[in-house]
């Protein structure tokens, strides 16, 4: 069997279509956008037009998207952005949030912003109450994912929306992991600022995309020579930027059929887990959740030795914990859940895609068992129990 | 194509001595859940010789591969040169391992002079 | 004959080869390089290769190079991330430099850090003396460019770099256009932090790099899942990065032999304007400026009107300015070398590349008389003379 | 392919009207050099209406298009119809201007009525 890539929340191949869309601008259409000739002017031209797709993509103006190099660039510039812009104030996020949108919600923190963090239930879902007691007069930016990459659980940003908008406060959601897969219009979900990136789609590593609502005040974080209308300063990277377009549409155009697909593959691959497996727990719920995840933690072992073993076998899965630091404490995500740490420890996250089919999940669910029997055995928790 | 050095790669495809002894000379044990790895080491000891040894580990591949390999260095040894292993030494008789690693699941020698420790403890030497 | 490019300091064509190494990327190696899989690791070999490229052509360690999205970022990341480690001080620059220095120097003084700028002499040449009068004993950075993109002057980086050492200070160069042209050893120049960009020598658009010397204080720009070490985060533009590592060490090789042929394509250029065209100024002094690039200000019509028309001709130049502001202010780095505005809306930058033949330039000198006469014909300024 | 519409880059490649007329009844001037554009516009009026126009423009493409397309528009037409003439409505017979251009190079009407005044004023009409 050929090998089985099970971590699309981690990245996605680039689609044919998407990458046959790039080449040429790797070729003779290698103007400057910012040219006035017209080797700058005819890739200009495609170059809009990925803006107006993404625009689409969220019933938007095409005015109110600036490219960047990605969902991290995204979302330091949607808080940093909107933190200099007021020059102090407080800001509201979750626990659950990628370390894009927490690391530098701390590093303002440092410099004198204030920030509060608000808890997540056991599924990993925030209390739009929550959100609303967190509330200060000088709060300037509530920041709440829309989709969590570790689990999957979907937020109920439209009600944090309602509350944020009462507020008059600015609302940013991470939109990373749904932007393609779920529905995202920005006046239906409410929110000032959100957050895309092209490589969790079929599209290229190293361009994204940020959402501006019309009138919001906010510095920018990349400065220069004034490209994207001053907002985002720097040579555009109009191959991905291109592709990121192509992306979109493609994903768009799939999008319905594929939730129903992946919504079968969760099915067959949670039974299999729960009924080959003793001891592991499927983390979120299912019905808040986005079926293309299924995080799962296996008492007794730890993450990265069944990943390495599953890698052994040619399956690719991912440790709950996303983060390249290589750092091993257990995932921020899972504990803020009220998952006890050596569980959290244990936990693999399969995260499944178009290329993801039944023989592929039949085959994990062969293999997996008997990785975990060995590892198992090898454990000192589990020494003392028969499992 | 692995983050880890082939020798590493192998001790975690092929552990040696894995398991625990039931009546162990002395045991040894470090780490906890919350930091990702736990080590326990067992050991049999004869006029001053490891004669047995073996180890259980919870934790990632590295950690696993350090408790093979120390088990490895020190079967058949005295408990003086046993007491010689370094951290440092089992990495590099592993070929070494990725900077992330060196400092966190790189404690197997810990564990074995642990065992060691508790040995003497219990036998007065 | 077929379209002419001149405008090598906006952007290259991506090189064959460096294109060819990029696919693979763009196609099953689409891997995320921090995962821990073979996915992921087998990626991740050939990305840290790359940076070895880079760190060999500065003479230092792969350690020191964090890969970004461009120049801009580089800019923004050299100077932003000191500023803020520092947490307030003074930072000098100089006039002519690339907007994503002024600029970002200017966003900081609004925001509580002081700047002070250096002017240049008539040849566009920062005076190593004037940085040592402007030093104050809160001064925590110099940026100071290497080589000029309006005009190709390059800097006594050296001699600035030994007063900043004595003084204590950082010192960052802009060395977006230098890099792969000129040597560019980081020992030798002195400096403590180096921007690069991929796109300027016939890489891709959207990757560059950032040298910092060990030990420098520097936050980072992009905070997230601490990729880079942590010093700039989000999943890598792969494909880009891998391109860029190809990019130099192809420029590198070719390095020497395309001076020498610029050269004598500078004299052919230059001598056939003066003696074509009457009343047209070369800006910059030959002996210290990078011979890709000549900067003419022609009397009595403005610079876009130019373009334009070389443009119908298949020509591609560009104004004094490379901004894409749009703005019509008349360049800025012209007006710092005492040109007069009226002129400096009349300059146009040639700027050559290693496609560049003796050919083009016969025929762009063939071509631009007659335009320059049109347009005079036409303006007001030079009615009343007989030109 | 460029950033003008098939019409300015017409008026750009073709301009009509250019030139001065050296017994002009009317001349008008806007801009500076230091904004990059200067436009003069020269009329000849008979009964209050515009028998000759002429121009001479320093600046990019858009303030050479606008400048042809105003002398253009107001070639025969009555003073008070070429009053009536805006910077707007020159844009729009371009089909339009890039925004960035819209504000800056957009004044080839402002040196119409400024050539306008400049007649009523000598002939205090
Ligand atoms: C001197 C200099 N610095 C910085 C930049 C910005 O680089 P980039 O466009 O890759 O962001 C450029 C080119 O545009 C440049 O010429
Ligand atoms: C929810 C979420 N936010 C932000 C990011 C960061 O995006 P990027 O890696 O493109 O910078 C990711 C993916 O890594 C993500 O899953």
């Amino acid at each position: 069997m050929d090998r089985i890539y099970l971590d699309h929340n981690a990245t996605t191949p680039v689609r044919p279509e998407v990458r046959d869309r790039m080449l040429p601008f790797l070729g003779e259409l290698f103007g400057n956008p910012s040219s006035a000739h017209s080797f700058g002017q005819e890739v200009k031209v495609q170059f809009e037009e990925a803006r107006q797709r993404i625009a689409d993509q969220l019933g938007a103006s095409p005015a109110q998207i600036v490219f960047t190099s990605g969902g991290t660039e995204s979302d330091n510039y949607a808080i940093k952005g909107t933190a200099f812009a007021a020059g102090k104030g407080h800001i509201i996020t979750a626990m659950v949030e990628h370390p894009a949108v927490l690391q530098t919600v701390s590093w303002l923190a440092k410099k004198g912003f204030d920030a509060s963090y608000v808890q997540v239930d056991s599924s990993g879902v925030v209390d739009p109450d929550e959100v609303k007691k967190a509330l200060r007069p000088d709060t300037i930016l509530v920041s709440i994912m829309h989709m969590n990459n570790e689990v999957g659980t979907i937020q109920p940003v439209e009600e944090i929306a309602a509350i944020t908008k009462e507020a008059g406060v600015y609302f940013h959601t991470d939109a990373v992991q749904s932007f393609g897969k779920l529905p995202t219009k920005v006046d239906d979900l409410g929110v000032d600022l959100l957050s895309m990136a092209a490589h969790k789609i079929y599209g290229p590593k190293g361009v994204g995309a940020l959402y501006i609502r019309k009138g919001t005040r906010i510095d920018p974080l990349i400065i220069g020579g004034a490209q994207e209308k001053r907002r985002r300063s720097g040579t555009e990277n109009v191959a991905g930027i291109v592709a990121f377009g192509e992306a979109i549409v493609q994903a768009e155009a799939e999008r319905e059929q594929l939730y129903s697909r992946l919504t079968g593959l969760r099915e067959t691959l949670v039974k299999g887990l729960t009924e080959r497996i003793p001891e592991v727990i499927i983390n979120g719920d299912p019905s808040k959740t986005f079926p293309s995840t299924v995080s799962a933690s296996v008492s007794h072992v730890e993450g990265e030795s069944l990943l390495l073993s599953l890698d052994m076998e040619g399956i690719a899965v991912s440790t709950g914990s996303a983060c390249s630091s290589g750092s091993l404490e257990p995932s921020h995500v899972l504990v803020s859940m009220g998952i006890e740490t050596v569980l959290a420890q244990g936990t693999l996250r399969f995260s499944m895609g178009r290329g993801t089919t039944k023989a592929q999940i039949d085959h994990l669910l062969e293999v997996f068992p008997p990785i975990v029997e060995r590892l198992r055995r090898m454990s000192p928790l589990s020494a003392s129990k028969a499992c | 194509m692995s983050m880890y050095s082939e020798k590493v790669m192998d001790h975690f495809k092929n552990p040696r001595n894995v398991g625990e002894i039931e009546d162990a000379d002395g045991v040894g044990e470090v780490g906890n859940a919350s930091c990702g790895d736990i080590m326990k080491i067992y050991l049999k000891v004869k006029d001053d010789v490891i004669e047995d040894v073996k180890f259980q580990t919870f934790g990632c591949g590295s950690a696993i591969a350090t408790s093979s390999m120390v088990t490895e260095m020190v079967m058949g040894k005295t408990l003086e040169e046993a007491e010689a292993v370094t951290n440092k030494a089992v990495a590099e008789a592993l070929d070494g391992l990725p900077p992330t690693k060196m400092h966190c699941s790189n404690l197997a020698a810990d564990a074995l002079h642990d065992a060691i420790k508790n040995y003497r403890e219990k036998h007065n030497k």
